[in-house]
């Protein structure tokens, strides 16, 4: 088991947007998480990445106790994630944005680039090339020269994965990376993310296209109002009555 | 005990006079989270435009109040199409806003030092007739008196307006979200522009008010009360209108409190800028800010 | 040689002045290039500066070692200052570092041993135009170099998005107190060497607008180059120079100039002088077509 | 490239040198005037230009009037106004040009103490004079032998017009109040404390104010409270009138007299606290009302050319151009800084809107202080 989540409660000034939720991520494969809007998902996702701190409750990362860390000590512990609303650095390339990912993994001393010294510019070197790969594996490597704010959206998508990438995670938290795509960027995700959890990554997905998720999944966990309402395969919790009837239910009143 | 009474009494005015300072100061604030330098600028002009309308042109001071006050809307306008409406759409634009205002701020004061002079001038004696109540130990002037009521209207008039007016709650919007705001139909450049308008015209009004009151002007006038009124913006909460107010009366009683339990003003000022320096730490929304959640 | 001698005798010090600002300027630069926005410069160049001043005038200590204790209490003062208040973002940030430095102000001028509002009187003038430029040499290249170290990218990935340089892993809190303390360092590094340049040093020379000049100065420059610091320095510290040299009258007309100026590099040069040296040759100016967001 | 550098480099070096030279011939063919050039560095922008304007108006009406009255023969002033901002770093870049560009005869100015602590070491190494017209705080004239001042410290005025206060008016016990964060009037305290020891007055609390308040009631409020014979202000004119303003507001009774310094003398305070500045008494160099006829010329000249009466800055700085030009007249050269720093040390019981005026040898101001007290909206010499 690489992630546990016990009990898991968070609230905000007298709300509960998370409510004793349980999850458990198996090593390796593509865990989804559903839910209707205001569910929680995204809330988790900040407690599992250590930018919300739950205000009760566990997250076991291989067994370790890691809830209430700071984002850089879960990262630090293989955790890495793309946001929902996007958030690659505008102002680098795209080389650069994969380059700064590098920063858990890549030795990068001050006093060797001070004194010009040949061993920084072969580190330097080494790593641009790791990065290069990083953006051929998401599939930009063409635009890794480009200021990162003058890609297309679904390259956004892609360069924050492979930001996310270059830090060699073992559990990749994605929020919803393909919300707002049309359907020939969506089957574009979809086999980057089946290549990467062929590789042996595990990645937790958050995602609202059912059929995306359905596809990819071999796990589901379902949110609703802050609490689990289920977890299986997705063929179960396609027919779990209450799942049905929270989405219904959340569409009616859409309406 | 007097001596209490009369100290309150100061702090209560001292602070009316800040929050008059702040009120236009934080509504750009709120609606831009913009910091807008040279509304102190605006400030200045306004109380020394009215002066040269009452000295030179002859008006009394019942149509050269309104008519700087209008001047100063308009150079508000003149702020938001020069200084802020160019830099909106960059990612920058807090850092860069906050030079163009300096800029502009830079501008208006050589404007004020070039068209009235150095010097600190005054408005003529008995412009408006001032009474000054005594009981015991206690005295009260009745533009004292004046002033904090206009502060006090200000802040629920103004409050009312935001509430209930059409343009009130469209300046709202705005300042909640323009993306949004936008799409429900807002012309939001529109908007900005009339927050400035009123801004601008509240920071000209503040300025006659504070020339009258302490009977001196001049070019510079706006930079003592500048750092203040920062400060104000930032206790009462940003883009708080009632926060200014009460910011304002927080921060005067603070200032003359230090010195009626010291006995002595060497640390009054040091020990406002302490406070504040820990209420930004321990509650950086201010006494009376909207928690705004950032998300992660 | 003799024209060159004659600008000396006239321009000295103001090259003098230019680097020490240039110095002061990086300093800031530290710290934005962490994206913080601190005004808390000057009050740290004051803390090396008088702290410097009086080891060697009071102490008798050696010229170079008081620069030293000046610049390391100083950055010792910023880490222990920047701790509480880095948790804070944007303007929020600004005014936390404006007070502390307000409050700086109040404390020098009410001690005896800086010598108040007078200033400290009689610090040998030990300071040379070499020693401020290779100091500024040493500054700049070591601050070039910093980008692409390990803390260069944490500084800029912060710059970019904290929350998710926090996520990829980045103590954020580390550097960006690591950045605020280097700033400090520099900035009382800075101060040492202008306390020994002109006998007195007095606290009016580090005040609000000092620290409101050191933003300019990044900002008319640009923050996305180590040298944009130094060149807006260099151009708004000689600015008052060449427009006295061109023989635009002195007062009110000089100031409006000057604020005329600021205004059109901050509209027109979004990226400050340094879009000027930069060559439009990555494909930055020319977006490709797929910069517009095709969906969404 | 290089070549076409030397070249235009060599032009302009030969350029200058002719302009340099011609300036040289002209001032040779018109032996007949000595042309003063003086360089005055008076604050026109910043926190003092409302000082540095009128001092402005006050040199630029002596200049005037000295070159309306030179014949074939005598002296031309050619005054050479810069603005130092109210800053020591814009002050020593004026004072440089003045040494080393323009190769003035003798520097006036700068505005502030705080400026004149930097820029007079440089005229002071470089053996420029320096007369200073507004600078009280101490320590000016001990930089160097070169510095001069024909502005009365708050050290020789005060002590004067404590011993009258207490002789007079009877005052044992006062409040003091001053701004701290300006050397002007952080010195003027300083001269009053010592002085009201020396004159054995007690200090029954001591407030602050900074420059730019507006407000001064907190700390007026506790002066009240502690019932001083009187209220000791060190202050300019802007933080003076509301300080008088506001304490006759507060209830303190016109019986409780406010005595100032040199930052009183000033048409403003009339001007801008009306009433409540009758019976004000300030301690000053220089006596507004006195009817010597210089001064009466003076006071009519000014006012009807700029339309407002001069203050205290405006007669110091229109006495140091006749100083000035007295010193140039006495060393018979415009360019001999040594022979004209020895002929302005050597000036005696000169005639000046000052009053009978001389040098100390410690080169400051000296000539009888006067203490004013207001009356009737004018300002009146103290027991006259």
């Amino acid at each position: 088991m690489l992630l546990q989540v016990r009990d898991v409660t968070r609230t905000f000034g007298g709300v509960k947007a998370l409510d004793g939720v349980c999850l458990e991520v198996e090593k390796g494969g593509v865990h989804g998480l559903i839910g209707p809007n205001g569910a929680g998902k995204t809330t988790l996702i900040n407690i599992l990445s250590g930018i919300t701190a739950p205000s009760s409750g566990e997250v076991l990362l291989d067994g370790q106790a890691v809830h209430g860390l700071p984002a850089h000590r879960l990262a630090a512990m293989g955790v890495a994630r793309t946001f929902q609303n996007i958030r690659i650095f505008p102002a680098m390339t795209c080389l650069e944005n994969v380059m700064a990912g590098q920063h858990m993994v890549a030795s990068r001393p001050f006093f060797p680039r001070l004194f010009c010294l040949p061993s920084a510019r072969r580190r330097e070197k080494d790593q641009r090339i790791e990065a290069l790969a990083c953006l051929r594996r998401v599939g930009i490597e063409a635009r890794a020269d480009f200021p990162a704010k003058a890609l297309s959206y679904g390259e956004r998508r892609r360069l924050e994965i492979a930001r996310a990438l270059a830090s060699r995670p073992r559990l990749l938290l994605l929020d919803e990376p393909v919300a707002g795509m049309r359907q020939k960027g969506v089957q574009e995700m979809g086999r980057l993310v089946q290549s990467l959890a062929a590789e042996g990554m595990t990645l937790l997905l958050i995602e609202h296209n059912m059929a995306f998720v359905m596809g990819l999944c071999s796990r589901i966990t379902v949110l609703n109002f802050g609490r689990t309402l289920t977890t299986g395969n997705p063929e179960q919790v396609s027919h779990h009555s209450e799942v049905i009837e929270a989405y219904l239910g959340v569409s009616e009143s859409h309406a | 005990m007097d001596l209490l009474a009369q100290q309150l009494i100061n702090g209560l005015f001292i602070g009316s006079v800040y929050g008059l300072f702040a009120v236009g100061y934080t509504l750009v604030f709120g609606v831009l989270d913009i910091l807008n330098l040279a509304h102190a600028a605006v400030f200045t002009l306004g109380g020394l435009l009215a002066l040269w309308l009452v000295e030179t042109a002859g008006l009394s001071l019942w149509l050269a109040f309104p008519a700087s006050v209008l001047a100063c809307g308009v150079l508000g306008l003149i702020l938001d199409r020069v200084a802020f409406a160019p830099l909106r759409q960059r990612a920058d634009s807090n850092f860069s806003g906050l030079i163009s205002s300096i800029a502009m701020a830079i501008i208006f004061e050589s404007a004020a030092l070039g068209l009235f002079g150095a010097r600190t001038v005054r408005f003529p004696a008995h412009t408006v007739s001032v009474h000054i109540w005594r009981w015991g130990g206690i005295s009260i002037t009745s533009l004292q008196v004046e002033i904090v009521a206009v502060a006090l209207l200000l802040m629920v008039g103004l409050t009312q307006f935001l509430n209930r007016a059409r343009a009130g709650k469209a300046i709202r919007a705005v300042a909640e979200n323009d993306r949004t705001a936008r799409l429900l139909g807002i012309h939001v450049d529109g908007i900005i522009a009339f927050t400035f308008f009123i801004s601008s015209a509240l920071g000209g009004a503040a300025g006659i008010l504070f020339g009258l009151y302490f009977d001196s002007l001049s070019p510079d006038m706006g930079r003592s009360i500048e750092l203040k009124g920062l400060a104000v913006i930032i206790l009462g909460g940003m883009g708080s209108i009632p926060g200014a107010i009460i910011g304002g009366l927080a921060f005067g009683l603070s200032e003359v409190l230090t010195v009626a339990i010291t006995g002595t003003s060497n640390l009054r000022d040091a020990v406002a800028f302490t406070v504040l320096f820990a209420v930004l730490i321990l509650r950086p929304s201010g006494i009376f800010g909207r928690r705004k959640m950032r998300e992660a | 040689m003799e024209a060159l001698g004659q600008f000396f005798a006239i321009y000295g010090s103001l090259v003098n002045f230019i680097g020490i600002n240039a110095l002061l300027a990086l300093s800031l630069y530290l710290t934005l290039a962490a994206g913080q926005l601190s005004l808390g410069s000057a009050a740290f160049a004051a803390i090396g500066g008088y702290t410097a001043g009086i080891l060697t005038m009071k102490c008798g200590f050696p010229f170079l070692l008081s620069v030293a204790i000046g610049s390391i209490l100083s950055g010792l003062v910023g880490l222990v200052i920047g701790l509480p208040v880095l948790r804070l973002r944007g303007v929020f940030l600004a005014i936390a570092t404006l007070s502390f430095g307000e409050v700086v102000r109040i404390i020098v001028l009410n001690l005896d041993i800086t010598g108040g509002a007078q200033g400290l009187v009689g610090i040998p003038n030990l300071t040379k135009t070499w020693g401020i430029y290779l100091t500024l040499a040493l500054a700049g290249y070591s601050i070039a170099r910093l980008r692409r170290s390990r803390a260069g990218w944490c500084f800029e990935s912060i710059r970019e998005d904290e929350t998710a340089a926090a996520a990829m892993g980045i103590n954020t809190t580390y550097y960006k107190t690591l950045a605020f303390t280097l700033g400090a360092l520099l900035a009382g590094l800075a101060g040492g060497l202008y306390a020994h340049l002109n006998y007195i040093i007095t606290p009016r020379e580090f005040g609000f607008s000092v620290a409101v000049d050191l933003l300019i100065y990044n900002i008319v420059g640009g923050v996305r180059c180590w040298y944009g610091p130094m060149l807006g320095a260099f151009l708004l510290t000689a600015l008052p120079e060449i427009l006295r040299g061109t023989g635009v009258a002195a007062g009110p007309v000089r100031m409006a100039a000057n604020g005329l100026i600021l205004l059109l590099v901050i509209l027109f040069l979004p990226n400050g002088l340094v879009s000027v040296f930069t060559r439009p040759g990555r494909p930055q100016a020319g977006l490709p077509p797929a910069a517009v967001a095709e969906e969404v | 490239m290089r070549s076409n550098h030397c070249r235009s480099g060599v032009l302009a070096t030969l350029f200058l040198a002719f302009i340099l030279l011609s300036g040289q011939l002209c001032t040779g063919a018109a032996a007949a005037v000595l042309e003063a050039k003086i360089g005055l560095a008076l604050s026109m922008t910043g926190g003092a230009a409302a000082y540095g304007a009128t001092q402005k108006q006050g040199a630029q009406l002596a200049v005037d009037e000295i070159n309306a009255a030179t014949g074939a023969a005598g002296i031309k002033v050619v005054p050479v106004f810069e603005d130092d901002a109210s800053q020591p770093q814009q002050g020593i870049t004026v004072f440089n040009k003045f040494i080393n560009g323009d190769k003035v005869a003798l520097i006036i100015g700068p505005t502030l103490s705080n400026t004149a602590q930097v820029t007079d070491r440089i005229a002071q190494q470089a053996g420029m004079p320096v007369l200073a017209v507004s600078n009280t705080a101490k320590g000016i004239t001990e930089i160097g032998d070169y510095i001069f001042r024909d502005s009365l410290t708050e050290m020789i005025v005060i002590p004067y017009t404590m011993k009258i206060a207490r002789e007079k008016l009877g005052v044992h016990k006062v409040a003091v109040f001053y701004g701290n964060d300006d050397a002007f009037t952080k010195g003027g305290y300083d001269a009053f404390k010592k002085a009201l020891a020396d004159a054995h007055i007690e200090i029954v609390t001591e407030q602050t104010f900074a420059k730019g308040d507006r407000d001064f009631s907190p700390q007026l409020t506790q002066i009240k409270g502690k019932n001083p014979d009187a209220i000791v202000v060190s202050a300019l004119v802007e933080e003076a009138s509301g300080i008088v303003i506001q304490a006759r507001q507060l209830g303190i009774p016109a019986s409780i007299p406010i005595i100032g310094g040199n930052g009183f003398n000033s048409p403003a305070l009339l001007a801008n606290a009306g009433e409540a500045a009758e019976g004000v008494m300030m301690g000053a160099a220089w006596n507004a009302s006195s009817i010597l006829p210089l001064n009466k010329k003076f006071v009519e000249a000014f006012t009807a050319k700029y339309g407002h009466p001069p203050d205290q800055f405006a007669a110091q700085a229109y006495a140091g151009v006749y100083l000035a030009c007295e010193a140039v007249k006495r060393a018979g050269s415009a360019t001999d800084h040594k022979a004209i720093r020895k002929a302005m040390s050597e000036i005696k019981d000169l005639d000046t809107v000052l009053g009978k005026f001389s040098f100390t040898p410690e080169r400051d101001a000296d000539h009888t202080p006067v203490v004013q007290v207001v009356k009737g909206g004018k300002f009146a010499v103290f027991g006259e």
